[in-house]
């Protein structure tokens, strides 16, 4: 049987490569033509902890995962049948995912484990040694007696096995193999090679019935111009395009990648990455470059934009020119969960700050809008000199995907309005009362042009005042400013309505979501006549007006976000007359997938109450799911017996 | 770094026309006159000067200035100071603060701001207290003392500004008394001149808040001693002569650090300790991140190509 | 003629005591009997710029101040024609706010410039040297020369005139004034009251026809148990009666009275008050002093607050049992007006934070409320291990009132659910799930307690999970919390009605603007059958339903609030299913005015738009008042010739 | 403050049960074995003890050890130990984090918090890397230095933190090595009997980022001389022998910092400071703020009267 869509999930612990494996079997999968979505799944942890990565390739584009997995490869016990050996276990291995049919690829020691919790469902278990593998390979580069060393190499021959098993030629995953090792490195890209092919042959001849495959022909050819990246590179190299000139950062999870990726990119693009002491330098400095004239930057998530508050009104009440500020939220509150998903930031980033503070908030739906959005939000900061606030989470930060190359031809820079001394009138005031509420900026450095700016309330010149007069007026002008874009930035930047207007259903919702709703929607609804889905990409300026319009006359309204509090549907009411008829919510640190969406919408038609959460695919009862979920792994952990915990050395030999 | 012109900018050029409300007889009149004489003394052309503070009383010095001012946060002179420098590297840009702002809620970033070695320089008005919320106690207030303004005596060790710049990388470690103004102007214009980060702790009166170390007591009206002496009037030197030599490194930020910590109670001004060594400028010209133009002028930023980029993604 | 209410100004430069004279004739007042109110307004400056203190005393409770001025006392020349002297000045002082047949109490040489902005409007002319009592007063204290270097004296002076004005009596001026004189300063205080004497004497034989007079006779005896206070001090002594063991702060303004209250309270009540490094530190102090067993708490101000989100994560996700957070609102945003009032945190407080955060938010309406408020939050802090949020402002912090002497009689303590190892069934878990939310909490230290708690996500151990049965269950026990809180608080807390239910406008606000309200529909609508107003205390959790209940059926709802982006009526929108047919702003730096409100009403009823901006005692149009203000007064300048800014010498002969 | 009881208790005693994720050989397992091997040394009760971390590999300590656990926010330790302890001053508190926690976004509390001298002992886990997210440059890695985890190597001034805990009013300052376990411990333990604000920096190795200071590195398997050695097995003197001397307090600082910044490259293990004064507990005492019953099971606090307060305002 040849799925439309075939899923594959490897898993395994932190640190033994399986997102480096998973992401060259997307690239190779991608090269064949296919439409390929990749997401990963890990602990707040370095090496031990279990984590896994899905990919999802079909011969139409695709933007989620499903749930069900064709072929599962397991690098360790604890993908396959959980983390029993905890106090409380949080998981219970991904066994029970597989569809029947389908099949796990694992060693041979595992065998029995999974057997037992398959209980005579139809899944094929192909055992490989992968250990054998990695021996072979090393064996030709005169190392076999080291394989237990190289037990990271695991990884490769996983893939190798998995390639055969899909039907995928050899030598594209070679290329991709070796695409990875540069210069000395070229001899580990061989013995890689090899490992891979010994488990690809392995396979080739030992495993013979998944009955899921690729589908037969992908639609598009190679040349086609799709790329595959993450969300904090499509950002990256939209400020690289942007001309932002300091990126400031602190470390952490899941930001920190797009600032690394910049930090390779500084010499060739005259980019300066600062790391900071901690975020709160991250924000200021960023808003003095931007005083100062450069294009200016920080990313950073939860608890980084925690300490950006007081940055943000400082950029707000000295009208600088930004900076851009992204945000890609993570499970909260607090440290909360840092490498998983969740959409909680958005109350918090429309409200962070004392006083009434103008910003931009936008929340990109996809890698594209990550792309343009970013760059976009430059010309916002400049134009309008506000703080703009981009708001992305780890699913977009993470998420691996084909998608159209991006079109830079239409992209233009808007610097906004300058100081000009050849066409000064009287004296230069930076904070000039003017029609539109924006004032011409001079950059320090300029004659002529000198100015003062303080967070305290102050006048046309830059100094301080407490006149009510002025008080009031310039509370209007920078509060004003967001009128302003509400009326210059087309309609088409801020939301988007999938589906045709007149469909009974409407989903609303933002940021990320997009994926799994898009796809959910094709698949309840192919011809697009029962369901339409609107997407908001402006949340401040909110585009209540045209929302409420678009919204009118809709028999249901379904609104769909990660977070508990269904914060978009407060928005919503808030701003508009809409009312949400559901509230579709997802707070268990993973992103929607498409089936998810779809179980939720279907409860929605079959009389579901206001709020339907969703978890591990379906449909379930906030109160009662969850602890039955931490009991069930009791349990199950009391039945199994002791499970090993995976083995921790200590330093070696140290002195005690 | 200094752009100069003709020499005919005075202290008076330096000056703005704002109404100045700070309190009669503060000193921290002294601190801005020093700083426009030593603006004046260096030529630099007022527009390529940026002073940048935080919140207190001191931080209004930027309005009375007739350069470039930016009146930031509440402790935030030096990430302030950071980005604007490197946005524009050939600004004279200087920090200006409270002990407050720069000692208690900036203390972070001026221990961070400190070892980059960024070219700046930055002016600590240390009068004690926190004046502008009416006289609590700052972090340079010594223990078991008690000013006017205080509900009671402190129970916190000082910080000692002298030995923790040492500890946090700053190049250039001075100290100035508001109310000897040619003498403290003429310390900010070396720290300005030198390049690196500059730090120059100010005993700035404050007669308003602070009845223990008014102007009486600095001239040891008290003891009969002046308090205060000047460390180039000795044979004090505080330069090192090899910066490749970690044995004088260490040893001349000792000998700092003993001064900034006489027993005898006396009080030196001057300067402390100076190194030079690369900024964080000149290592990022080195590696080819910064150019020679300022990041704030390369209009090149806006034509870059990324397509390189896409092509690797493909 | 004899006003039932009576409005006295002082105005002087910051510095010249006019605080402590305007107390000093506050407490006199109350003391004779009479309902009194004050509020200050002054600049962040400690010497120089100008402020004034507004009294009202009146037979009857008053809550707010009154636009029109009885008699004026002014101390400088910028009190009376304001203050020309800067390139865009801030006001023109406080003549024109003199009513016709008040008074102005000034020294000679201020008298022609007076005259001429008067233009012959009826106002008596005062003409006082305090100069002169003060050297009469020095005299007596053989100090007659040194007059000059107790300029600071003529505020007694100009409390003497000013009382013998308004027919109050010499002895208790007197004798409240010594009150403030203890031990050796004895002297000194003799010697203000010899001076006060002077000008009590010089003024009741000189000047006589100010025809505005304390109402006859105050209806209320003196020992009626009334005691007159402010908001910080209300806090404070709430604290101390709760129990408070930590209080936190870094300096801020309008905070730090509240801290400076309580640190001379410290040995008395063994009570640790921990000035901090910033507010950062003092947030995170106070939720681990909460954890360690004692009650906390922490002052601060919008700047101060922004850097407390982190603290506000860190305190519901280890269901730290408080502390108590009071935010003392200010002018924002940023640095802002640090002096001035504005109820601009509204939305902040509600969402500070990144993620779904449980957290009580209470927003007391006048002094008493500050009491009782604070006192319930420990409770609520212990009880439902919740941070607790109390949203006051600068107008409650420095507003001087008379009010009913708290009654303590009621008040218990509840330290909610406490591990008792006696009790103990199986093993102690910090975070046991448990039917109402609440997990019972032992305190480092007691033996057989031992727990563990992370900010990050973590099972009911307290140890890290990342399980998904866990999640949701642990999101729900913190968020379900706020439902117990609305189940278990009686109503009475949350909201009040005032007026009749049947009424057909509500006028809905929070906060300090209780006291304008109420005053103004005192005056508007004494009979109440006209207007109601909802006053809301509880603004998270939102007792939604209720309000929804008490506002159907209204004929009109005003929302009225100090903000510029109407907070408040945001979150009604988007609880229920009100919408505000009118929102009264006001966002000048100044609490609403009694004659504000009344403005603001009756403009809605002759056909205001939705929004209707009050300021400077009138409704005025936000697009063009505060420029036109701004243009007068540079008009009013340049037609004045340069006024003198005051003087100020630079340090005494320092060395150039 | 120690509270002993009969010496039943072992090292295992202060272990929790919980899985432990760091990586296979990570230094931390030697330090957190260290501190139980302390606690054990001084008897002191699990229940008495409080560990405090920040966010980080080395965060995750408390979940590790059998007694009372926080795990409490990025930087934060120092203000989280501050807050605790003031609330049951009879705990022993020990504070543990990274070094990107506790010399990078939490220096502020760092210099802050050392001023009190409140009684507290702090461990800073030093492996120079940002480890839990990946390896980026920490505040101690050296100018120049380039771990397999940097994209590029450092040009900021690496902190010393001897030097900044000087600087900082620490009363007990010292150098422990992960990897020498029983050293350590011995270094901890006189930590904890010391009463005042006690500084631990412990070199620690992180084989999964930082390449550069390895087991072998360490043990000077590249130079063929170890770089550590013990400062008590020299004849340094790091006790203040007379508090009250001001000389003498400057001269043992300033000999401290020269151990710190020794040219030779070599690296001492041990005390390098310390001094007894009152605490920050003690002055309060002596004001009569703190009782000898913490505040925490102070229950005469819930009883205050608060009329006479009252009366005033009347
Ligand atoms: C985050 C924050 N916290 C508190 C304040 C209130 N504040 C204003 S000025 C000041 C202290 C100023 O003291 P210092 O820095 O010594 O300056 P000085 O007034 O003595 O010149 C404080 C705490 C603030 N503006 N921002
Ligand atoms: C405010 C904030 N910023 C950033 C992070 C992300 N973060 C988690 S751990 C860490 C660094 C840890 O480094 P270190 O303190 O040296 O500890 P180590 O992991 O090396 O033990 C960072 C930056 C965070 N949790 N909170
Ligand atoms: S309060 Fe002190 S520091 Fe502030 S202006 Fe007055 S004298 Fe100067
Ligand atoms: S990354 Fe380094 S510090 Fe963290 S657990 Fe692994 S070895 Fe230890
Ligand atoms: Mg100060
Ligand atoms: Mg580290």
């Amino acid at each position: 049987m040849s799925a439309p869509t075939f899923s594959w999930m490897i898993g395994g612990p932190q640190g033994s490569g399986i997102n480096l494996g998973a992401e060259i079997l997307a690239r190779v999968m991608s090269r064949l033509g296919y439409y390929v979505f990749g997401n990963i799944e890990y602990h707040s942890n370095i090496k031990g902890k279990h984590s896994y990565y899905r990919l999802r390739a079909a011969d139409r584009p695709v933007h989620s995962h499903i749930e069900e997995v064709h072929l599962l490869t397991a690098l360790d016990e604890e993908t396959l049948i959980g983390d029993l050996y905890h106090e409380f276990p949080g998981h219970r291995g991904h066994v029970e995912q597989v569809a029947p049919g389908g099949g796990i690829l694992l060693e041979p020691d595992r065998v029995e484990g999974v057997r037992r919790r398959l209980d005579g469902r139809d899944v094929h278990l192909y055992v490989i040694p992968y250990g054998e593998a990695v021996h072979q390979a090393l064996s030709l580069a005169g190392k076999g007696g080291q394989a237990h060393e190289y037990r990271i190499m695991n990884n490769t021959a996983a893939i190798g096995a998995s390639a055969a098993l899909l039907g995928v030629p050899f030598d594209p995953l070679a290329e991709v193999i070796l695409s990875g090792f540069h210069g000395k490195a070229r001899r580990v890209g061989e013995t890689n090679v090899h490992c891979a092919r010994f488990a690809y042959e392995y396979a080739q001849k030992e495993f013979k019935d998944l009955r899921f495959k690729l589908p037969p022909k992908p639609r598009r050819a190679r040349d086609d111009k799709q790329i595959m990246l993450k969300g904090t590179q499509a950002v990256a190299i939209a400020k690289l395009k942007a001309g932002c000139g300091l990126q400031t950062y602190y470390p952490i999870s899941p930001a920190t990648d797009e600032s690394v990726y910049l930090e390779g990119q500084q010499s060739q693009y005259n980019l300066v990455v600062l790391q900071t002491e901690d975020e709160v330098s991250a924000i200021d400095a960023a808003v003095m470059a931007a005083h100062g004239g450069v294009r200016a930057s920080t990313s950073t998530s939860g608890p980084g934009f925690a300490l950006m508050p007081e940055g943000l009104g400082f950029s707000a009440i000295t009208e600088a020119p930004g900076p851009v500020v992204v945000n890609y939220q993570r499970g909260g509150p607090s440290t909360g969960l840092p490498t998983r998903h969740e959409q909680g930031d958005l109350r918090f980033a429309l409200h962070a700050g004392q006083g009434d503070i103008p910003r931009i908030v936008i929340a990109p739906g996809d890698l594209s809008e990550c792309f343009y959005d970013t760059f976009d939000s430059f010309n916002y900061a400049d134009r309008y000199q506000v703080p703009v606030i981009l708001l992305l989470d780890k699913h977009l930060a993470a998420m691996y995907a084909t998608v159209p190359r991006f079109d830079t031809s239409g992209l233009k820079i808007d610097r906004g309005e300058l100081f000009d001394p050849a066409q000064r009138d009287g004296r230069y005031y930076r904070y000039r009362f003017t029609e539109s509420g924006i004032s011409p900026r001079a950059l320090p450095g300029q004659a002529g042009g000198i100015f003062w700016t303080t967070t305290d309330e102050h006048d046309q010149v830059g100094h301080i005042t407490e006149g009510i007069g002025n008080r009031l007026t310039m509370m209007r002008k920078r509060m004003g400013k967001l009128e302003l874009v509400e009326k210059e930035i087309p309609d088409e930047k801020k939301f988007a309505l999938y589906g045709s207007p007149q469909a009974p259903i409407r989903v609303v919702s933002w940021g990320s979501t997009k994926g799994a709703i898009l796809d959910a929607l094709g698949r309840l609804d192919p011809e697009g006549k029962r369901y339409a889905f609107l997407q908001i990409r402006f949340l401040q300026p909110f585009p209540a007006k045209q929302l409420q319009a678009l919204l009118r006359g809709a028999q249901k309204i379904v609104c769909l976000e990660s977070n508990y509090s269904a914060q978009l549907a407060g928005v919503l009411r808030e701003k508009t007359d809409i009312r949400a008829d559901h509230k579709v919510l997802k707070y268990d640190g993973q992103p929607f997938s498409e089936d998810e969406v779809v179980a939720a919408l279907e409860a929605t038609e079959a009389g579901a109450g206001e709020e339907v959460l969703v978890s591990e695919g379906k449909v379930v009862s906030a109160a009662t799911y969850g602890p039955e979920q931490v009991d069930k792994l009791v349990e199950l952990k009391e039945k199994s017996g002791k499970m090993a915990p995976p083995m921790v050395p200590l330093p070696p030999g140290y002195n005690r | 770094m200094a752009t100069t012109t003709a020499p005919q900018l005075t202290a008076k050029t330096y000056k703005s026309e704002v109404h100045n409300d700070w309190c009669p007889g503060c000193g921290d009149f002294g601190i801005v006159i020093a700083l426009q004489m030593a603006l004046a003394k260096l030529q630099i052309t007022p527009h390529n000067v940026a002073v940048v503070s935080g919140i207190g009383c001191s931080g209004k010095t930027p309005h009375y200035m007739g350069t470039y001012g930016f009146h930031t946060l509440h402790g935030r002179v030096l990430p302030s100071v950071t980005g604007l420098k490197l946005a524009n590297h050939r600004l004279t840009v200087i920090g200006v603060g409270g002990d407050g702002d720069g000692y208690g809620i900036g203390v972070g970033h001026f221990v961070s701001g400190g070892r980059r070695n960024l070219d700046f320089t930055y002016l600590v008005f240390n009068n004690d207290v926190y004046a502008l919320t009416k006289g609590q106690a700052s972090p340079t207030i010594e223990k078991g003392k008690k000013t006017k303004s205080m509900a009671d005596s402190s129970i916190v060790e000082a910080i000692n500004p002298v030995a923790l710049a040492l500890a946090s990388g700053y190049t250039f470690i001075a100290r100035g008394y508001a109310l000897e103004v040619k003498y403290l102007a003429n310390l900010i214009a070396q720290a300005i001149q030198h390049r690196g980060s500059a730090l120059v702790d100010i005993f700035q009166t404050c007669p308003t808040y602070n009845d223990l170390h008014s102007k009486s007591w600095y001239e040891g009206k008290d003891s009969g001693q002046p308090r205060l002496y000047k460390l180039d009037e000795s044979d004090y030197d505080p330069v090192v002569h090899d910066p490749n030599d970690r044995a004088e490194v260490a040893q001349k930020k000792a000998q700092a650090l003993l001064k900034s910590e006489e027993p005898s109670g006396r009080l030196p001004l001057g300067v402390f300790y100076q190194l030079e060594v690369p900024t964080y400028e000149d290592c990022l010209r080195e590696k080819g991140v910064l150019g020679h133009e300022p990041q704030a002028r390369l209009g090149a930023v806006f034509q870059r190509d990324i397509q390189p980029l896409l092509d690797r993604l493909a």
